[in-house]
């Protein structure tokens, strides 16, 4: 018999098969991988070799030995199982429902795409291996490299810059490469004080230093500013069109005439490509580089934060410039190769470890194939007619700054709102989370106050659209009614509600051991 | 015929005509005509998801270097490792796959925890006490780490190993015209850097000092003399260290190291033909407000429940835009969850098992390799999963007879070290059997005879 | 400018991108796949053939044709994959935490065996190809096989049966196949009172009565009581062990002699072999018939209510009545086969439509491999290990029927919760819900007053067993200190809380079309 | 080495001394000594998960007729048809796979509601107002719509077609030995039944007919004759229809069936060697209480939400033992879940679209290979998706050159239908395109040469 006495089992670490974080059975918060652990636990389990086990002293000097494991955590794969299912139980994504986050062109990912970037053809491939062992790699390269020449009307493309800024500063490494080579050496960029954040850091980085010029009332770039600045100092002028008001710039051409004119190059920001595709091609109004941000535009999944892919295609001057080394395609050689790398004369040299995100890249082809070309017109009328629509809807219920046709997302303000109620935008924000709707971004652009900004993307329903509509209205009428405090307990039903986002900051804890 | 677009012609007929629009194109009236394109797009028309498929799949075929056809003993920073099926399934979950950057906490907090865990471990792997939620890849890493260190000091000369990754050395140049580092090239001999006595401080004093554990070269260096001269030159001391080999190495901060940066490939990403990857990048404290890219730090909701969120923000472009300590905005949290996933899968015993088998399946490798006739020894230092040899004849003839054998043999040194053209880069990790090893012996005989 | 009395567009179908049924973000329910249609929708795509499009009047004579389209659904792929990732977020599973659910052994289900089953050689095969292309597959099989009688001390075995109740009918006819041979006809089978439905049902199908011995007061089959019903009219008797109670039929041996000295087979019921795992093997115990619940025992995952798959492995005596075609070894011939199928010459003929739950086999069979025959042994170590310290654990706060040495469950009763406080087991198994576990399986076996029934499994940690005590612990003192109504009130955070079963039986909705 | 068991030894020490034991043996004390196992059970020891994974891609390497090796031309029941990447990444999601039957429905929702909406649309199909959650596979539903219809008229004769699936009606004879129904076969003439005038009623009347619908063969029969006679015999009527067929074809239940029963593999899963598959089965109210299996209904909660839950209990075996209407527990959920996923991937004009291609490459199919000389058809009723034709050489000999020509030619029809042994069933299905049958029609007329 047992001893009556005996105590259970005391065991550390956290119980991995409670399942009280998951938003399906309650409220609590989910022990780190950390708190589950417990000494002798494992997970692994690897192929058996058949090589000698040399001992660990005969491997390695001792000079260079740790003399303790890292302590990374102690857990069974059930319990790793069940920590990660419920972390992503805790996780809103667009797979759950509509993700309109201007900026960021949260469309569905076709699962078609996964299927391609776990092809053990494609997956299974070492970057390093020649070309003649790569040929089916270097051929959807230039495949994707001349579909997105044909969509933005340039010369040619270099397929590295792992995301949009990584795109930004290699164009403007380009552009410093093109004055350099024509002898002249410039100091400035202009950005439109609507620019996204990247674009000025990314000068920075690029060597130059930034000058901003102001929106006018329509929320286009101010030309008598523009003119204002522009001299021979200047090496170019970084223009995202649609900007991210989603106004279409309509002066471009006289933009890119003025520019062109003190013998500056035009920057195309591309993240917003999804409104344009097949409509207007920034080759065609004039510009010398732009970077597409093919993780918004082109379905690849952002994957909570990334990865993204940002190419950037050059006019033909700029040809020269790109980095390397590129897929190229050559004659048929002897070993049967149509393909190889080359390094274009002048290249800027290489901006990527290796050649891209290039499951990314293979997952925006078979996207852009899928589609076809009539395909990307048609997601950019819908993208634009969408945002449209919304911002119809709703120019009675928010401020809309500039109510004017706009592209592909739409900018309203919760201005008046919070002048008379004090309700922000960000109340708005959390509110919308309990009606099923991810949030739109807010506070930018830096431009509008209190913005609220609204990208539904192609792929949302109208009927989508029209419950996305009813929830903003009525929780701008519920804002009047309750006022600000009762919006600013919102939201309630959430895994966890507002977070102390300044206690975060102020007492950092940015690992697990950095916890009191 | 492929299309994800919902909307059917009534429905596209109806909300038009609330916009009081009659055609798609009018809502393109803001557009100059002079600028718009005036015929389709010269692409083909959309087809099925079978019919990509299957083109997707036929460029897989032209792939002669699969890993499901040649065995790989390829390395140089792009490793294949195993990837177990418990760590596809849960980072291939579509709650972090189809989300983006964290902006709301409250409903992102499946992404900002394992985001916060992944911190914890690279930052108990580097060493150091702050890691961040992921860099572009490892090259990118570095130019990161050299950008903080000379920000740091406010010296941009930049001393780096001739033993970094060539590819890592291409990046650090091409950046380097845009943030006017000068970046000095330290060479190695014998297999590890040659550290020149050079200046003590001053203008011409490196700002920073860049090596590379194991280096390119698979070897392992001494680190304690870098750590002696950067206290002689006041330089920051980055290590670019492969963060597998950290299951036996010493970390980077224990040797001393301010910044460590490094390749997250190898937990849990295929080899992907190189991307995406993902840099990882750790400090110590001291830097903590310099750190590129995205943080995640705990906190508590309302409800004092423990919960977490994005922070330090003011550091980020989109808020000190031109003054941001980097431009970097979509990172690769994905591989950063997969590398959180992969290392909970490992765990404390499995990162040393993993190490361990590769040090193992690469000493027996070399042995194998160097009782070939006319094969020696690139170096003499330790290595742990990968090592350098001298072929008699050129590696890249090598490279392509070894794969009739059925071997993806390494990469040639052409290029990357002096006289590389004989030199040949091999890896073996715990995938490979000893079977497979001896296998490739003979066939290297057999290929550099 | 538009009309400002131009309503917005009237659409049809519930909004797919509002995700307000997702736990994460509120409690409604989600509108089933026919709300969400609307006229036009299209998920679908197909190859491009090059077939010419001959019309459909040309291919199906009119008398065939339908008039109208079967109305499924019309969604997009968006909002499919919105509707079934939502659905999946209102369902628990064990890869979200534990799920003690009493003799359907819910352990973790290995995700290596999720890629065995996808493996393109092994789901690819069509099942009438040859046995010359299908080698690799009916070598698996033979393993499997061989394996299974090694586990269970058996000749040989089907894997036909899907599962287990299809073993338990097939077991019961090559009973009477058997007793047939030997010129026998006999009419009864004796079952226990404490078997599981599917037995009686299954005695039914193979045209035998039932006859039911009662357990006697240790939870085991009452000697004397089947010693009165043993007759030369008794086929057999059914027979689980471990018990549906748990616990070990200790007088195996007596009973085995007693049936088999009437000229009776013995059938064991394998549901619950997970226990005896390379401890104890049916057929040492002498069990002539035996089916397996693979989804139990080796780890294939349940699948929300199956797949499984039940093989039936049999004495020497047996062999020649088994299902067929079987997998079997021969020599290698002239075309390079090893393996071929073989019909054995008395065969009871064939059990399924194919050759069984191929894939879930080929999953068991991974999953043997990787414990390999050390493994098993420990599986039913720990599986015992962890039911018996939850029934120690718990013993003061439940009645525990029968508080002897438990196999891998433990049949615990609120009787006594009941008796006192009028709560019921389905009101502590709806409470265990809300902390972070699924419920036992209730009132079963039905030879137990407010039975609940527990299988820990041996994946869960010693940190979850310790977490379950004290959730049930704690949930027991509250009954007493809340009493039956607040009981009966929970659960209140799952997304429904108790559903009105009576009214689902009584106003029948078994479709979406008999809504009214 | 393998193991998914999370405790230690210390653990495991720990809880034997709660239970005041000192081995784990003692745990089996319980076990009488002299039916123990006294030795290992003689498997090899356990290994790791790749080693594992390599084996099973091994079987799966001498598997020639996988369908990404031999062009599928195959059917009999189990079909080569698209299954998109959306249907396999939400049916494979890990709330469905490791999930069991929901009996609590308050955190089942997901799985009741899966299989609600599959019933719905099995009904839809079925042209009949209920259906269940699944049986095991068309053969099986084809026993247990026997069993019903016995039970319902009281009549154990039962005539089956011999157009009905070959397997089905082995199955049907082995039950029948328990449940001692008189299995008649009724015999195709020219490929459709010639149902015989027979007995009007009483004992030797049939309770019970069924019939394909296409039948084995693949021909579309005339089953206004089957009502007919069940009307006269007062049978009921049980059809064993194509479910993807109903895209284009007349419902069981238009037809006036009181049963159908069907193999749903074509909605979503893979060939998978011949399961798991999916039994489909649907009936009239007047049968519902006779229901084999599980079924969801829908009701609400107790705050008024619609809610689902399994009904009808009391016709389960759990419930009533000896007296269910079957013994089914554990079904096919998993597959009824993707059937309504596959399903609503399709909608409603995907079905009609699928069906059509079906037929198209069918029609194409059939006319090239019934060009080849010595080829002729099995008969002339009409056909859908598959059709039979007569070879000049045994069918078994013909598939075996084909597979050296790249195909899995179709199923032979030995043992099928009488002087089978020259038959050949060749199905097409939409996945087929008019270049891979060009190239089969050539590869047979070589092989039958
Ligand atoms: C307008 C604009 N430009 C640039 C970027 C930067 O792109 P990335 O985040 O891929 O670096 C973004 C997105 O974040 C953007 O919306
Ligand atoms: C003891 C016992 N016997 C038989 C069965 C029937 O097995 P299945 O559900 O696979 O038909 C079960 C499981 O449900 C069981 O627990």
């Amino acid at each position: 018999m047992p001893d009556e006495t005996t105590m259970p089992t005391t065991t550390t670490g956290a119980p991995g098969g409670r399942a009280v974080s998951t938003p399906l059975l309650g409220g609590e918060s989910e022990p780190t991988l950390f708190e589950f652990s417990h000494p002798g636990r494992r997970a692994w389990s690897f192929r058996t070799t058949g090589i000698p086990e040399v001992p660990v002293e005969d491997l390695v000097p001792a000079i260079h030995r740790r003399t303790a494991p890292v302590d990374i955590a102690e857990v069974s794969e059930r319990d790793l199982v069940a920590h990660f299912t419920r972390l992503s139980h805790r996780q809103f994504s667009v797979d759950l429902g509509a993700y309109p986050l201007g900026s960021c062109t949260m469309k569905y990912n076709p699962k078609v795409c996964d299927t391609v970037a776990g092809l053990p053809g494609l997956a299974g491939v070492h970057p390093a291996a020649p070309a003649s062992m790569t040929q089916g790699w270097l051929a959807l390269l230039v495949e994707l490299e001349e579909t997105l020449c044909e969509v933005t009307g340039m010369a040619a493309a270099t397929l590295q810059p792992a995301a949009g800024a990584a795109g930004e500063l290699t164009g403007l490494l380009l552009m410093r490469a093109w004055h350099e080579a024509q002898g002249s050496v410039r100091h400035k960029v202009i950005i439109p004080d609507s620019a996204h954040g990247t674009n000025p850091a990314s000068v920075t980085l690029g060597g130059y230093e930034v000058v901003t010029v102001p929106s006018d009332d329509r929320g286009c770039v101010d030309m008598d500013a523009l003119r204002s600045v522009l001299d021979d100092d200047v090496a170019g002028i970084m223009l995202t069109n649609p900007n991210t008001l989603g106004l279409f710039e309509e002066d471009i051409a006289e933009i890119a005439a003025a520019v062109h004119e003190v013998g500056g190059l035009l920057y195309y920001d591309g993240a917003n490509l999804n409104a344009i595709l097949g409509v207007v091609r920034p080759g065609d109004m004039g510009f010398d580089i732009i970077h597409m941000n093919l993780h918004k535009t082109f379905a690849t999944p952002h994957g909570g934060g990334g990865p993204g892919a940002g190419p950037v295609a050059v006019s033909e001057r700029l040809v020269p410039f790109l980095p390397g080394p590129r897929p190229v395609r050559t004659g048929v050689d002897d070993v049967g190769a149509e393909f190889t790398w080359a390094t274009p004369e002048r290249s800027i040299g290489r901006v990527h470890t290796w050649h891209g995100n290039t499951l990314v890249l293979a997952r925006a082809l078979a996207y852009i194939l899928v589609n076809g070309g009539d395909g990307l017109k048609r997601i950019a009328q819908v993208a634009v007619l969408n945002a449209n629509w919304i911002r119809r809807r709703l120019h009675d219920a928010y401020d809309v700054p500039f109510d004017r046709p706009c592209m592909h997302e739409v900018v309203l303000s919760a201005k008046s709102l919070k002048a008379e109620y004090g309700v922000r935008a960000l109340d708005i924000a959390k509110r919308l989370l309990e009606e099923g709707f991810h949030s739109p971004t807010v506070y930018f652009p830096l431009i509008v106050d209190e913005a609220l900004m609204i990208e539904p993307t192609e792929t949302e329903s109208p009927q989508t659209l029209e419950a996305l509509a009813r929830a903003l209205e009525s929780i701008a009428a519920e804002a009047g009614e309750l006022g600000a405090e009762a919006m600013a307990a919102h939201p309630l039903v959430t895994p966890v509600r507002r977070v102390d986002e300044a206690r975060a900051a102020r007492t950092l804890i940015p690992t697990f051991d950095a916890r009191t | 015929m492929g299309t994800y677009i919902p909307h059917t012609d009534d429905e596209l007929a109806g909300m038009l005509a609330f916009l009081g629009l009659s055609s798609m194109d009018e809502l393109f009236a803001v557009v100059p005509e002079a600028v718009k394109l005036q015929h389709d797009l010269e692409l083909a028309d959309g087809v099925g998801e079978p019919d990509v498929l299957a083109q997707m799949e036929s460029f897989g075929g032209r792939n002669r270097a699969r890993n499901d056809r040649l065995v790989c003993f390829a390395g140089g920073g792009a490793y294949d490792h195993e990837i177990p099926s418990v760590t596809q399934a849960l980072a291939g979950r579509s709650e972090f796959v189809t989300s983006y950057t964290p902006y709301q906490p409250e409903v992102a907090q499946g992404v900002l925890q394992a985001v916060f865990e992944f911190q914890t471990m690279v930052a108990r792997i580097a060493g150091l006490p702050v890691s961040n939620a992921s860099l572009y890849d490892g090259g990118s890493s570095a130019v990161e780490g050299v950008n903080l260190g000379v920000a740091a000091t406010g010296r941009q000369t930049v001393w780096v190993s001739e033993g970094i990754h060539p590819h890592w050395r291409q990046m650090l140049a091409t950046f380097a015209v845009g943030t006017g580092h000068r970046i000095v090239t330290v060479p190695l001999v014998d297999g590890v850097t040659a550290w020149p006595d050079g200046p003590d401080g001053g203008d011409e004093s490196p700002g920073v000092v860049l090596v590379g554990y194991p280096n390119y070269l698979g070897c392992l260096e001494d680190l304690s003399t870098v750590r002696t001269l950067c206290d002689r030159t006041g330089a920051l001391m980055v290590v670019g260290a492969d963060p597998l080999a950290a299951g036996l190495l010493r970390s980077a901060g224990n040797w001393g190291a301010d910044v460590m940066v490094g390749e997250g490939q190898v937990f849990g990403t295929s080899l992907g033909f190189g991307g995406p990857y993902l840099g990882l990048f750790a400090c110590s404290s001291a830097h903590l407000r310099r750190l590129p890219g995205r943080l995640v730090g705990e906190t508590v909701d309302v409800e004092d429940r423990v919960a977490y969120v994005t922070t330090l923000r003011a550091r980020e472009q989109d808020i000190r835009r031109e003054k941001a300590t980097s431009n970097v905005c979509t990172n690769q949290t994905l591989m950063a969850v997969t590398a959180a996933v992969q290392l909970g899968w490992l765990g404390t015993s499995g990162l040393v098992e993993v190490a361990t088998r590769c040090a193992r399946a690469t000493r027996y490798a070399r042995d194998a390799v160097l009782a070939i006739d006319g094969v020696t020894p690139w170096a003499d230092a330790p290595v742990l999963r990968e090592f350098a040899v001298r072929l008699p004849r050129p590696a890249d003839q090598v490279i392509e007879r070894m794969a009739d054998a059925g071997f993806l043999a390494g990469i040639s040194l052409e290029g990357a070290v002096d006289g590389g053209g004989h030199g040949l880069l091999i890896a073996a990790t715990e995938r490979r059997t000893a079977d497979q090893i001896d296998a490739y012996a003979a066939a290297l005989a057999k290929a550099v005879a």
